[in-house]
C-alpha cells in the first residue's frame, strides 16, 4: 500500500526495540471483549485506478453546469472561481498544515487569515471577524448565543425571512438551555415586520437576515433601532456577502454582531460544504467572540510577525467555560474566500455585484412579462421569489433546467412560489431560453 | 553525521494584502456585461468597498510566497499528539474536485443528484463497519460539533423518557473540547480524575454516577494514548445507573480493525474525519466529525438522513425525536468525499494502518524514554505523552524543546496537553511516517535532551533558523490587533 | 525604509532519491492483475533496475522540499533578459490538463480528434495574424529547432532553384543558438559586426553579400533590445542577390500589434510561444518554437500540415517540396494549447502587452542608467543592456551584481551576454511586472551599485541568503560527476 | 486585464520619466515602413469562463479513455499517471522557473535533473545520460550527429523496423550535410536483418530500436557485435522505455549510445507533446554529448550542491562549434519522468512491465484464437502486429474501439495488419469486449 511505507524488515526491527512478537501482540492491553472478532468487512482495496473510475462513475450523475442550468440559490450559489485561485489553496503547505499553533512555522496560514479577518472587517464594516465558524447557520447559532451571553438574556428574535436551516440550527443549538425563540413575521413586501420586536422581554437579540431568504434586502438600520430601543442587540445574517460590494454594510447600520456563510467567496457549492461560517463584531465584545483570532505581534528580534490570540475564550484554554466548543474551524476557507476576495478586488467586486442585480432584474422583467409576476416588491440582489406553479417547474426539470427552489416545503403559503437565483454565471441568452421554454 | 533537514535559505518577504496593488487593477475575470444596468434606490448603495485591487500575478506571489512561510505534513515529519497527521493523499484532492462533485448544489432534485446521496450512504454504511455502530449522521462539520450533536442525543434520549440530567462526567484527560461541548448542551461537567495508570478506575465512576448524570464522555483510546481498559465495566456502571456512554474517537486511527467500538458498550461516538480518514487539515480545518450510534439512539440523529428505497436515494426529515439540523446542508460533503475515498482505497488494510501507528508510536516511546521521562510507563496506542521532569533541572520547558526541534526541520510535537501531564510533550506518529522519519525524529529529540543539559540558552531562543523568532504572544493578547 | 523581499528562514534539507527509502516500498498503484503470467524466454530478461523504492509520502517530501529551493516567476520578479520571463497563467496550465487534449492520441483517426486538429489549425491563424506572416508551422520544439527549421527551409528553397549556397551572415549579436542551428544545417557562419548603435549597418551587409551566401539571420528586435532600424535596406540587399532572410522571432514580446513582421521584409520567422505566449518555462522547457514564413516559402514548410475541408480538419503531408519531419509527432501540443489560450484571453490586446513591456524596459533603463553605465544611450524595445564599465574601478563583476540581488530576494538579469557588451547585464521586465515590482528592482540596484563602491565584499561573496552559496563551477567541469 | 497591472496613473508617472507622451511614441523609432497599419484581427479578448466554454467544447472531441477503447501505441502510451506526480509537476516553484542557470536560486531543478540523469543511467545502464531532449525522434538524430562526430565516418545504418517518424526526422536532419543513411531490412520474425551492415563503408553508426516499431525485442547484442565489427559505433533507440523495467538494458549489450522518447514515464500522451528526448552515452563521449547536463559540486563552504556544467559544448558558449543547438529542452518532463520513476520504484517497475507484458500476451493469444493471427514470432513488450483487414479496424471504430494502427500506410507490404498496443490500463474484461466485437 503506497501510503504505508513499512517494510517487513522495519516492522520487525521496530517489533524488537519494542519488545513484541507480532503487531497484534502491540494490542495485548485492550481486554479481550472489546476485540473486533472478524475482518473488516470492506470493499477494496482499490488502486487508484479503480477508485478514479469509480468516483467519475459516481460525479456523473448530479446535475452540473453546463449540461444542467440551475437557477439555486438560497444559501448556496454558482459564483465564478478563478483557476489562480483553486491553483493556490492547493499548495500543500496550505492544506496539509494543521491549526497554527506553532507560529514561527505557520506565518503563512496566520498573515492569510489575519489578512482574512482585516478583508472581512473591511467588507461588513465592523470591528473584530474571527477566523472562521463551520458555516453561516451555525455562525448565526453562535451569534446569538454570543448575544445571550454579553445581554445576559434568554429571548432571541428571528425574522422569519431567515434561512429556514440556519432557523433550525438556532433551534438546535437552543434547544437544551432553554432560551426562548420569537420569530418575526414577513410583510408583503418580503420584508421583516419589525413592530413585534416591541415590548418582548428578556429580548437579547433581534435578528435579520439580509439580503434575506427571499432575496430582499431588509431595512437594517431600522431592525437596529427596534433592537436597540429594546435593549437588544442587533444581530444580522447573510448568506451572499457579494450583496455588500453593492450595498450598504451591515456595520454602518448599526449592526452589534454580523454572522453569515461565505460560500460565495470562491468556494463550490460542493453540496452544501465545507462552507465558510463568518462572524463579527465588537471590540468591546470581542472576549465574547467565539472561535479563534489572529493577533498582530513582533518576534524577538522586533519583526512583524503573526499569532493566534485571546486564546483565553477558547476550550483548549477554558474548557467548559470556553465562549464556544470550536476547535477545527473552517480555516482553508476562509484562505480561500481571502485569496477570492485579493483576487476580485474592491474595483471589481463593486462591479460583480452589479452584475448580479442587473442580470437578476433583466430576469424578473422577463418573468414578469411571460406571466410569471415576482412575489415581493422589496429591492432584491440577485434572488427573488415569483409565482411558478410545480407542474411547470417539473416541465422544466425535463429540459434539465432547474427553475429555482419551489418555496411550498418551507412556507406553505408560498406554494406555487419559486425562489430563483440569477449570478454573473447565467448569461442573457440562456435567461431567454428559460423564458423560451417557459412561454412554450 | 546524520543530516538533519533543516536549513536555513532564502525565503521571501511579503506585505499585507493592502500594503500591495494599486486601484484600478483586476485579477479576476469578470463576465461580459450582456444585460443592461438598471438604477438602484440611492439608500441601498454603499461605500465602495476598501479591499485593495491586485493584479493575478500580485496574488499568485502574496500567497506562493506565504505558502513557503509554512509547515504541513508535506513538508517532513508531524508528530502533534492529538491531531493524526498522516499523509494526506492527492487522489483524494481530485475527487473532491470534480465537477458533479464541486459543481452540485445541495437543493438538487433528488433524481439529479444520486452519485452525491448514494456516496454520503454508503459512507455511513462504511463508518458503520469501521466502528461497528449501528447508525451514522454526516452531518457534524468537525468533531467538537460531533461532539455537542452527541450531547444534544443523549439529552433527548433522556428527554424522550421525561427526564432531565443535567450533569456529565468528564475525565481530567478529555480534550478541551469535550467540557465545552458539554456546556453548550446546558449541561454541567463533572470532573473525574485518571489513575497512576493513565485511565479511568471504575470505583470513581461508581461513585460518581448517579441519576442526574446524563452519562459519561470517554475518549477511547484516550488522549495518554492510552486505551480504556475498564469500560466494560464503566459503560455497565453508567448504563445501569440510567445513564448513557459517549465516547470520543478522535483517536480511532490506533484502533481500526482491532476494537470493535459497539463492543466497548458505548452509545455514541464520534470520529474525525480529517484526523483518522485522512482529510487534510487546511490549517486548521474544515473537517467532519460524524456521529455513530447504537440503534436506540438512531431516531435522535440529526436531519435530514439519507435512506434508499428501490435503489434510488432520497433524504428523510422525518424523524420526529430528531435533535434537529447542526448544519446548514448535510455537513462537509467535500471532505466526505476524501474520507471515502481513503476508506476505498484501504478497504481491510485499515487495520494495518492501525497497527503501524500503533507500533510508531510504541518505537518512539521505547527509544526516547532513555531520555526522556515518560509519564505513564507502559505500552501505548497511537501516541505517547512525556513529561518535562527530567528537563526541570536545566531550567528548561517543554516549550523550549520543542521550538528548538524546528531547528532539525521537524514539527513540533504537541506541548501541554493532556494537562495530567506536566509539562506533556505528546507525540503521535502516524503509520505513514517511516522508520527512517522516526528515527531521525527520535535522534534529534536525544540531541535537544543534551543540549537542555549542555547549551540551554540554544532551546530557550529557539527556533534560530524560521522566518521569525519566538513572538510576544503576551502583547499579543494585552492590546489586540486583530484587523488591518 | 524599503522593504525588500530577500530573508532567509527554514528551508529544508532532502537527501538524494537513492539515500531514502526501502526496498519494497511502492508510491504508485500497480493495477489489479487479472491476467494470467506468462514465463519469459530467460534470455531476454535484465537485473531488475536499480531504482530506489519510496512510499507516495517520501516521494511527495521530496519534491515538495526541492520545489522550495527554486525560484520562479510565480516567486518574484524574474527579469532575465531574452527570456520574457512573464506571469504563466494558471488557467491555461488547466486547459492543457483536459482529458479530451491530455488523453489524446497522436494517431487518432481524423474523426476521432477534431477538436485538437482544429485548435492548431487556429493557433496558425493567429500566429500568422499577429506576425503578419502568411504560413505557420507549429511543429519546432523550441526555438532553436524553430531555427534549424528556417535554416532547413532557406537551404530547400535554394536547393529547389538548383542552388547550393553554404554561408549564412549571423550578426555579432545573435544568440548562440542562431549560429549553432546554422551549422547544424551545414552552413559556414558570416560574422558581421554590429554598429555603435547596436544594430547592422547596411553597408556591412552590402559588403558581405554574394552569391555564396544563403541569406542573414536577424534577431528583431535584436538582443541589445533595439529594433534593427534598417532591417527594410538588409532585406533588400539580401533579397537582390537571391537570399533570404531569416529574422528571431523571440523577442516578439517587444512589437505585437506594433511591426507587421512581413512588412520588415523577412521571409522566415520563429516564436518561442514559451517566451511572447506565457507557456511556463518548466526550469528550462518544454517549449515550442513555431515558424511563419511567407507564401513563397510555405511549400516547404515541415510536414504533416493541418488543412481544412468543408469543415472538417485532417493532416496532410502532400508537399513534395517540404523538408520533412523535425518532430516525432506534431510538435509540443500541450504548449499550443496554453498559447492559444493565451492568446484568445488577451485578444488585440496583445498590443498594450508589447506596449507595457516597452514602457517598463525604458522605465528600468531610464533610471538605472544614472547608475550603471547602459551600453548603448538609446530608447529600447523589451529590454535594456548595461555594461561592467562602472564595475571595474571597484574590483566587481556583473556576476557579483546579479548574485547581490538575490539577497534582495530578486532573481539576477542575465550576464554576459550579448557578448558585443563587456559584462553585460541584460534586463527585460515583462508588461507582467508591476511599477511596483520595478520600483524595488531599481532600488535593489542603486543600493547594490553603492554596495560596490563601499563594501565590494559584499557582491564578491553574495549571494548569502540563498540555502547554497556561490557553487564551484569550475571543479564540476574538471572532474565531472554527472550521475549517481 | 487581469495580467497587465498598469494603471492608467502608472503609465503617466512611467511615461515621464522615460520622456514619453504615450505608449505609441516609445516606438518611435520603428521605421515607418515596419509599422503595422491596422489593429490585430484577434478574436476575444475572451473572459476565464468564456475560455473554459471554448476550450472544453473543442477537448470534447478527441477520442479518449473511459469512453474510447485506444489500441494505439506506436510511439505514444497510454500508462496510469499518479495523482501524486502530476500535483508535484503543477508546483510553480518547478514549472515557472527557467533553465537553472542562476544554480544558487535553482537547487531544486538541478538536484531533481541529476537525479534524472543518474535514474536513467541505472535504467539504461549507461554512464552518462543528458538533461533531456525535444523528444524520441529528435534525440535519434541528435545520437546518429554524436555519432557521427564521434567516428568521423558518414554513413549510418538504420533498421527499417524503427519508428518510421524518427527515420523520417533523422533524414530532415541530415539531408542538408550530405551524410548518407542505409536502411537495414526486417526479417520474418519483426526484428531487423543484421547481415546487410557487413561491408558497408564509411560506417559510423548502426542503430536499432527496440522494442521495435513493431514491438519486438531486438537481439542488441548481436546489432553491437555488427556494429562494431565495422568499426561504427552501436546505437539503440525506443519509443517504450518501460520495457527495461524486465529486459535487459542496453548499456549491459554493449550499445554506445542509446536515445528515445520518455513520455510513458507519467507524460500524458497530449496529442504527441510534449515527450521527453532521452539520451545517454558513455564518459568517453561525454564532450561529443549534446544538450545540458547537471553535476554535482559544492558550495563555498563546502556544501552538496548542483549546477550546469560542460557547457563549453553548448550554444551559449560555442556558439556554431556546438554539439547541438539545442538551448530549451524538455526540462519539465525529465522532472515528470523522474518523479513517476521515484513513485513507481525498482521493485514497482518490473511489476509494472511485467502486467503490460502479460496483458499483451493474453490478447496476443485471444486474437490467435479468434482468427487474427500474430504476424511476427519475435518477442514482444506491449504491442505486437496482427492480421485485421481494414474493414474490420473500421467497423470497430463505430463501436468506439480503435483496434491499433493500420500498418499499410507505413509498410504497404503490411496492408491489412494493425499494430496493437496493451499496457496496464486495459483490463481483460475490455480486451474480451474487444474479442466479443471482433468475433461478431
Ligand atoms: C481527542 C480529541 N477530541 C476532540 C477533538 C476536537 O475535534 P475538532 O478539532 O475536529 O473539533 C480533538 C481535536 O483535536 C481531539 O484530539
Ligand atoms: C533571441 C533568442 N533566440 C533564440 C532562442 C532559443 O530559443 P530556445 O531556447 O527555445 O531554443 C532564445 C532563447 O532564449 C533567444 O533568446
Amino acid at each position: 500500500m503506497r501510503y504505508l511505507p513499512h517494510t517487513d524488515d522495519e516492522i520487525r526491527e521496530m517489533l524488537e526495540v519494542v519488545g513484541n512478537r507480532d503487531l497484534d501482540e502491540l494490542f495485548a492491553g485492550v481486554p479481550e471483549g472489546c476485540r473486533r472478532k472478524e475482518a473488516l468487512r470492506l470493499p477494496g482495496p482499490l488502486t487508484e485506478w479503480e477508485l478514479n473510475e469509480h468516483m467519475a462513475a459516481l460525479a456523473r450523475e448530479p446535475a452540473v453546469s453546463p449540461d444542467y442550468q440551475v437557477y439555486l440559490g438560497a444559501g448556496s450559489y454558482e459564483h465564478h472561481i478563478p483557476e489562480s485561485v483553486s491553483y493556490l489553496l492547493g499548495r500543500s503547505e496550505f492544506s496539509t498544515s494543521y491549526t497554527p499553533y506553532q507560529p514561527e512555522v505557520s506565518q503563512g496560514t496566520l498573515q492569510a487569515i489575519y489578512e482574512y479577518q482585516s478583508l472581512m472587517c473591511r467588507l461588513l464594516g465592523m470591528e473584530v471577524a474571527n477566523a472562521s465558524l463551520y458555516d453561516g447557520a451555525s455562525a448565526l447559532a453562535e451569534a446569538v448565543l454570543m448575544a445571550i451571553r454579553i445581554t445576559g438574556k434568554g429571548t432571541v428574535a428571528l425574522s422569519n425571512a431567515i434561512n429556514p436551516s440556519y432557523r433550525q440550527v438556532v433551534r438546535t443549538y437552543l434547544s437544551p438551555t432553554g432560551y426562548a425563540v420569537k420569530e418575526l413575521p414577513y410583510l408583503q413586501d418580503g420584508r421583516t415586520d419589525m413592530t413585534s420586536v416591541q415590548g418582548v422581554t428578556d429580548l437579547a437579540a433581534v435578528v435579520l437576515q439580509s439580503p434575506n431568504f427571499f432575496g430582499c434586502v431588509e431595512e437594517l438600520q431600522q431592525g437596529a433601532q427596534a433592537a436597540h430601543s429594546e435593549g437588544a442587540l442587533f444581530v444580522t445574517a447573510f448568506s451572499e456577502p457579494l450583496a455588500y460590494g453593492l450595498f450598504k454594510n451591515p456595520g454602518g447600520q448599526d449592526a452589534d454582531i454580523v454572522c453569515g456563510e461565505g460560500q460565495s467567496f470562491g468556494m463550490p457549492r460542493s453540496f452544501g460544504g465545507p462552507g465558510l461560517g463568518i462572524l463579527a463584531g465588537r471590540m468591546a465584545h470581542v472576549r465574547n467572540l467565539p472561535g479563534r483570532l489572529v493577533g498582530l505581534t513582533k518576534d524577538l528580534d522586533g519583526k512583524r510577525g503573526f499569532v493566534l490570540t485571546l486564546a483565553t475564550r477558547e476550550q483548549h484554554i477554558r474548557r467548559e467555560k470556553a465562549t464556544s466548543n470550536i476547535c477545527t474551524n473552517n480555516s482553508l476557507c476562509a484562505l480561500n474566500a481571502a485569496m477570492y476576495l485579493a483576487s476580485v478586488g474592491g474595483t471589481g467586486l463593486r462591479e460583480l455585484a452589479l452584475l448580479n442585480r442587473d442580470k437578476c432584474e433583466y430576469l424578473k422583467r422577463e418573468l414578469t412579462a411571460a406571466g410569471f409576476p415576482v412575489t415581493f416588491s422589496g429591492p432584491t440582489f440577485n434572488e427573488f421569489v415569483c409565482e411558478l406553479p410545480s407542474a411547470v417547474h417539473r416541465r422544466l426539470l425535463q429540459k434539465k433546467i432547474v427553475a429555482g427552489l419551489p418555496l411550498g416545503r418551507y412556507y406553505p403559503e408560498l406554494e406555487g412560489h419559486s425562489l430563483i437565483c440569477v449570478t454573473e454565471v447565467r448569461t442573457r441568452a440562456q435567461m431567454d431560453t428559460l423564458i423560451k421554454e417557459l412561454r412554450s | 553525521m546524520t543530516q538533519f533537514s533543516g536549513a536555513t535559505g532564502l525565503v521571501l518577504n511579503e506585505p499585507l494584502l493592502w500594503e500591495k496593488g494599486r486601484k484600478g487593477r483586476c485579477g479576476m475575470s469578470l463576465p461580459a456585461r450582456d444585460v443592461d444596468s438598471v438604477p438602484i434606490p440611492e439608500e441601498l448603495v454603499g461605500e465602495k468597498p476598501d479591499l485593495p485591487d491586485l493584479s493575478e500575478v500580485d496574488v499568485i506571489r502574496h500567497y506562493t510566497r506565504l505558502s513557503q512561510w509554512n509547515f504541513g505534513v508535506d513538508t517532513g515529519t508531524y508528530p502533534l499528539g492529538s491531531c493524526t497527521m498522516k499523509y494526506n493523499p492527492k487522489i483524494n484532492d481530485k475527487q473532491a474536485r470534480l465537477a458533479g462533485f464541486a459543481g452540485a448544489h445541495p437543493l438538487l432534485p433528488e433524481e439529479f443528484c444520486q452519485g452525491a446521496l448514494r456516496l454520503m450512504f454508503e459512507l455511513e454504511g462504511l463508518l458503520a463497519e469501521i466502528t461497528g455502530m449501528d447508525a451514522v449522521s454526516l452531518q457534524p462539520a468537525a468533531g467538537a460539533q460531533g461532539e455537542l450533536t452527541g450531547m444534544l442525543i443523549i439529552n433527548a434520549y433522556h428527554a424522550s423518557r421525561g427526564k432531565r440530567r443535567s450533569r456529565i462526567i468528564v475525565p481530567d484527560t478529555a480534550h478541551g473540547t469535550n467540557p465545552a461541548s458539554a456546556a453548550l448542551c446546558g449541561l454541567d461537567v463533572v470532573k473525574v480524575k485518571s489513575n497512576e495508570r493513565g485511565i479511568i478506575a471504575p470505583e470513581v465512576i461508581d461513585r460518581t454516577m448517579d441519576e442526574s448524570v446524563a452519562g459519561i464522555m470517554v475518549t477511547n483510546p484516550n488522549t495518554l494514548g492510552l486505551f480504556e481498559e475498564h469500560i466494560l465495566e464503566i459503560a455497565g456502571i453508567v448504563h445501569s445507573r440510567g445513564g448513557l456512554v459517549y465516547c470520543d474517537g478522535a483517536n480511532m486511527n490506533a484502533v481500526m480493525g482491532m476494537v470493535d467500538m459497539s463492543a466497548t458498550g458505548i452509545d455514541v461516538l464520534h470520529l474525525n474525519l480529517h484526523k483518522t480518514f485522512s482529510t487534510p487539515h487546511g490549517g486548521g480545518g474544515p473537517g467532519a466529525g460524524p456521529v455513530c450510534v447504537r440503534a436506540h439512539l438512531e431516531p435522535f440523529l440529526p436531519g435530514p438522513r439519507v435512506i434508499v428505497r428501490d435503489g434510488r436515494y432520497s433524504l428523510s426529515e422525518d424523524s420526529p425525536l430528531s435533535i434537529g439540523r447542526v448544519h446548514g446542508w448535510y455537513g462537509s460533503f467535500g471532505i466526505m468525499v476524501r474520507a471515502y475515498s481513503y476508506i476505498l482505497s484501504m478497504g481491510p488494510e485499515l487495520k494495518r494502518a492501525s497497527q503501524l501507528a500503533v507500533l510508531n508510536a510504541n518505537y518512539v516511546k521505547e527509544r526516547l524514554k532513555k531520555v526522556y521521562h515518560l509519564a505513564y510507563d507502559r505500552p501505548c496506542m497511537h501516541e505517547c505523552v512525556f513529561s518535562d521532569r527530567s528537563l526541570k533541572e536545566h531550567r528548561v520547558t517543554s516549550l523550549d524543546v520543542v521550538k528548538r526541534l524546528m531547528d532539525y526541520g521537524i514539527h513540533p510535537p504537541t506541548v501541554y496537553f493532556p494537562l495530567v501531564v506536566s509539562g506533556a510533550i505528546m507525540i503521535e506518529p502516524p503509520e505513514t511516517e517511516s522508520k527512517q522519519d522516526l528515527d531521525l525524529f527520535i535522534e534529534a529529540m536525544e540531541i535537544i535532551a543534551e543540549e537542555a543539559a549542555s547549551q540551554p540558552d540554544l532551546l530557550r531562543s529557539a527556533p534560530s533558523k524560521t522566518k521569525v523568532r519566538r513572538l510576544d504572544e503576551t502583547s499579543a493578547a494585552r492590546s489586540p490587533c486583530l484587523a488591518g
